[in-house]
């Protein structure tokens, strides 16, 4: 890990102990986006991490702005900051100004219909997305969508959207967005580079995968703690066999969702992770299923109460789990793949997957 | 406990290649088929001095003492190749990888420069005597123990569990050398047996497919010459640990029953389209991917001298388990009811799931390696 | 631990028509939506009040105590038909599965004659009083005291997840009524507290999902008189434990997300051939199977006075897994990137899921269910 | 229990205990068939119970056929009890002499084919059949197959086939036969009576799930022994937490498959058990795909050498679980037929299954 990378990981801590607090988190799920912490994050440059200065970001990988978003997820940050950063992502590779403010994206992932029609003097975007990530509190929307010239992207404004409330298993909105005939200038809308749907897809498995990564630490950390403090039959429940053997699950799926989180990052970083986002996908999948239980199960139940953080981050894992696709979804596909790769070529496969990565 | 990812080099992509076609065309000449948990099951001495003369075993170790000096990785990438191809390694499996490290640690001048060069030609092979009948995982609860003699020492009592003895040169034994005190770690030493010494005799223990790897080998007043002495005596607990923990991430940890995957998936491939079927492969394999990238990274930290010792386990403990899930994926996906045409599926899976109950139990149980975790978190 | 299989006799499969059409009146009347956990989640004292008018409440009591003098295994197929559709059984739940036999087993005569009928008829609502914030799985380490008075006893201390507390009119209380010796299960006592009594305060905990059902119960100088000590003072452990054998092995214990088995059906139904989703099911109804015949059979010895604490702690272990398991199959089979039509099955669901922690707590954890049946093996 | 039963049980258990020792399973797979056991086996009429003794056989129920069956498992067996038992139903069915001798059957089950000709002095039969139980000991094989006048049953002598030695993990004889055109005589062949293909699957699926029970209650009862017996870090390893919540785990697989299959064969006297077989098979091979694992590991390494009888038990249970019908077949076949049922008909489809018995 470089210096620059060192720093925006230190500041990305700070930030969040100081501000992501448990009651933070608590206040989003009425309704309270944590203006303050957003302000912070952004006055600190880390919502445009991953573009270069030239372009108007803040420079760093895009390592960097994962590193952000799995610190991110490690407080529960109720802000769209994966979406913002992402988004910026989007507009900085189709030329498009970058967002300081929350920003949502929306596109034809997931069943969705957004369709671009260029008219005389400009374009009109008109279709419905679902599970749309914060809408309600964006204040730009990025959309990409289809039109007869290829797939098209620009910034929407959310009061020209009709917006439903609607929320996953965390309360983290996933509001479902209509829009209907949104009439843009030219020059608003961009050509997707190279970039389309389906890289949208493995962008947005890779980010929760990440996320996921950080909610899993969270729940050893909370786990370990708890078990050292929780006095049963006289002595800490740490001290029976039956916890400890818990933990030791627990540890492998968060050491196991690290690694391929890791690996999944490096490739992608390279231009080239999508077999290994799937694995990730699925994998940290695996670890947030396994992982969500134990934790629960050594917390008791004051660990399904809001009283205690935990169910901050397993109803996190829970969502993000099935959000751009479940380990069904890309376990089938990787599947095929490997299918159609053919037994001979299996294991030339596997050792394919660290064979090309940006360190 | 977070890994780095590793990024081989391409030197040592080089080296994956040389050993692919090697393999490859051992494979074309009907050298060996690919088995399951070949590590333990496929002994072959002229396998073992091919790979020596390739200058693929003792490859980390220093060329005076007949190694490459290659790197750890370079030795990573050769083991997986082997393994993953269900090559017959087993006749020089523990001096490689155990013996060969150990002797080079703590072993006298005598012993580096007659045995290692003989390892990596692949012409001695070695037994490792741990545990007793008696011990199981309470490995210092031993009883074999050396008086000490004019010129060396007297060795009694017996070693079971014992690969290859029946076909090894050597034992590297873990004895008592003075009485137990109330530290059970004392006073262990560790002697190299000469497995044709008198006194020696080894009886098969005979695996439930009948086939016999394991033995009991019993020591009656056995003489080890001093020379033979590895390390210090005294310090047997703590040699042997270090060893054990060298042994715990290994992609022999989660490829034993790979060449069934392998055949899973030529099985798959001609059936019908069986969505049940995409979707376990693509969960195995994302499986098998972290695990070999977690085994990786710990061959990374073992290069930089660290020693992991809960990522290891947790290696080990995860890739064991791994193995045995491949066996009952690929039991339930084909099914029972339809007639295999593929012989080599069936006899890969029987392999398979009759060496499964060794998987979890050799080198550390899961119980065993779960405590060892729960103590790495501080919470034992 | 082999249990009989129980046949049910004409009469009380005519019980269990009776309840299933009134269920589908009440479904389709609108009364009441399927949903998950009902047992603990869907508070609806009229529907309570509906069953006791049909004699569905206290069935198996004498009728002087305003029962009906059914068999066990009618109140069993009554039971789990309420619990399969899902029905909003959790204002009469623990009185009428807990305090009802507590209070005929041990109660006196001024408690059965005046409390049983009221219960009976849906009308009064009991919580139970165990837990404390410091005990967990370790009850009797419980510091809730009453002090003898005169004419009754002076209740201190506070209670927690008592589900429904701040709706229901008593609170059967295990507390200490003399101090503590070696033997911790000595000198503990039940006594019932009247929720309106001055003294008693009720602070809600909410659940994850935003739900409260579980509160936290302070007790300040609460005076109950001696005529509502349940029992006979000191014996409070062994009634206490009885009570509990008697709620580990109930339909409840595998049931509480079979409304969304229902639903996930539904959805597969509308899919294109679904290989996988087929066999995902059919091992959820083999597993649905086997449970509900070993609590029918578990309910047969309760019929015949014997108490199976083994296979009743069996059943809530192996069921409460269970109705995780429906849980992870449906979201694994209905893919998340389809949209799903079914808007039910998404709040099933997610009710399911955010539920599913405490079913492996609740009654006992899984840690020490499992230590139960070591100790029935022998192995403890 | 009714006392006939009871006798059943108590001689077959006397007879188990006295002549199926640990050196008569191992000497079966070196080619011994113990003769003795066998003989005393049919000296007590056990070869034909389930057949009326009006219909040639011992009286009792199929239910008590099966009580042996399971006892035999329990002792791991070496012989063709469970087979000849289910050749004489068959017989007895179609009218034919039941049999005393070693008997197996070969069905068109299986992907096998087996065809019955009409000819002018008889019949011809042909065909093959693959995993036929111990049809190198047999003295009869009865084969039922298809015929232009519909299934057809005969007794064929095994010096008129062809047989390759197979077997299974647990070194069971699973022989291929084959019968090339064998003659006989009208009166030898018969019409099977409603019995079908299918029935005989049914019927194999419910003995392998008897036998896994016994042989699950087998490896439960030396799981319990070992751990009380082994001494490790001082003290027997049945009082570490983690032996014991594994046992725990055992013992509920036991208890599941016993209560499965006694519900399966109580429906299936009642003439009613498809269902109930098919989720005991899947239930019962579940158990055993938990249970050996959990057994082995009490045992480490001693259970898996030929030196500990728990070997003969779990490599019986590996195979009996996919013999019949794995777990995946009937779990299929049981979901297809759930979701046909439809969704508002699961709960009374579930509750049906124990409604129809002979107790």
């Amino acid at each position: 890990m470089n210096d620059i990378s060192q720093i925006i990981k230190e500041t990305a801590e700070k930030i969040m102990e100081d501000l992501c607090t448990k009651q933070v988190v608590e206040d989003s799920e009425l309704g309270i986006l944590p203006r303050e912490l957003w302000k912070t994050i952004v006055k600190s440059g880390m919502a445009t991490v991953g573009v270069s200065e030239e372009a108007g970001g803040s420079g760093g990988s895009f390592a960097d702005a994962l590193t952000i978003l799995r610190i991110a997820a490690k407080f529960s940050a109720p802000i769209p900051i994966a979406e913002t950063l992402m988004a910026n992502w989007v507009l900085s590779e189709a030329g498009l100004p970058l967002m300081e403010k929350p920003t949502t994206i929306a596109s034809n992932n997931n069943g969705n219909k957004m369709m671009f029609i260029e008219i005389s003097d400009g374009w009109t975007i008109s279709g419905s997305a679902y599970d749309v990530p914060y809408a309600r509190y964006a204040e730009a929307v990025v959309v990409i969508g289809n039109s007869q010239q290829g797939n098209m992207v620009a910034i929407v404004n959310p009061r020209a959207c009709h917006i439903e409330h609607e929320q996953n298993l965390a309360g983290e909105a996933r509001d479902h967005l209509y829009i209907n005939n949104v009439h843009l200038q030219g020059e608003a809308v961009s050509r997707v580079r190279e970039g389309n749907d389906n890289n949208l897809l493995y962008r947005g498995a890779l980010i929760r995968a990440v996320q996921m990564t950080g909610a899993l630490e969270r729940i050893l950390e909370l786990s370990i703690a708890y078990s050292k403090e929780r006095i049963q039959f006289g002595r800490p429940i740490a001290k029976f066999q039956a916890i400890q053997q818990q933990i030791a699950i627990l540890a492998g799926e968060v050491s196991s969702a690290k690694t391929i989180t890791n690996l999944a990052v490096k490739s992608f970083e390279a231009g080239n992770g999508e077999k290994q986002i799937m694995a990730a996908k699925i994998r940290v999948g695996e670890a947030a299923s396994l992982g969500a239980p134990i934790a629960h199960q050594i917390h008791g139940a004051i660990g399904f109460t809001d009283e205690h953080s935990l169910q901050q981050s397993t109803r996190r894992l829970w969502s993000w789990r099935d959000e751009f696709g479940n380990e069904s979804y890309w376990a089938n596909k990787l599947g095929n793949e490997v299918l159609n790769t053919g037994p001979d070529y299996l294991w030339p496969f596997v050792t394919s997957m660290n064979s090309e990565l940006v360190l | 406990m977070e890994l780095e990812t590793i990024q081989l080099s391409q030197k040592t992509e080089q080296v994956r290649h040389q050993v692919r076609n090697f393999l490859k065309e051992e494979m074309e000449a009907g050298t060996f088929i690919p088995q399951c948990d070949s590590w333990l099951s496929k002994w072959d001495p002229e396998f073992s001095r091919k790979l020596g003369q390739r200058g693929w075993l003792g490859m980390t170790w220093p060329k005076q003492y007949g190694g490459q000096e290659r790197t750890a990785l370079e030795r990573y990438v050769v083991t997986e190749e082997l393994l993953a191809f269900g090559s017959p390694v087993a006749a020089h499996w523990f001096a490689d990888r155990q013996t060969g490290p150990l002797l080079l640690r703590y072993g006298n001048e005598k012993q580096k420069s007659e045995i290692l060069p003989r390892i990596a030609r692949g012409e001695v092979f070695f037994s490792i005597g741990l545990s007793e009948p008696n011990t199981g995982s309470d490995l210092a609860s031993i009883s074999t123990n050396a008086r000490k003699i004019d010129g060396g020492w007297l060795l009694n009592g017996s070693k079971i569990w014992t690969s290859g003895a029946h076909r090894s040169h050597y034992m590297v034994t873990l004895c008592r050398t003075s009485t137990k005190t109330d530290n059970r770690h004392e006073g262990l030493s560790q002697l190299m047996v000469d497995m044709s010494s008198s006194g020696v005799s080894v009886r098969p223990i005979h695996l439930m497919t009948g086939e016999h790897h394991f033995n009991e080998v019993f020591l009656e007043d056995v003489f080890v010459p001093d020379d033979m002495v590895v390390g210090t005596i005294g310090d047997g607990w703590k040699q042997s640990m270090a060893e054990l923990a060298f042994e715990r991430s290994g992609p022999e940890r989660f490829l034993s029953t790979f060449p069934l995957l392998v055949e899973l998936i030529r099985v798959l491939q001609q059936e019908t389209t069986n969505e049940g079927g995409f979707t376990a492969v693509g969960r195995l394999v994302a499986r098998l991917t972290t695990l070999r990238e977690m085994s990786l990274g710990v061959a990374g930290l073992l290069e930089q001298g660290v020693s992991p010792d809960i990522t290891a386990a947790l290696v080990k403990d995860l890739g064991t388990q791994f193995e045995c899930q491949i066996a009952e994926v690929a039991r339930l996906l084909v099914s029972s009811s339809t007639r295999v045409a593929n012989s080599r599926f069936k006899s890969l899976l029987a392999d398979a799931v009759l060496h499964s109950p060794g998987f979890t139990l050799r080198g550390g149980t899961t119980e065993i390696l779960r405590g060892i975790i729960a103590r790495g978190v501080g919470i034992r």
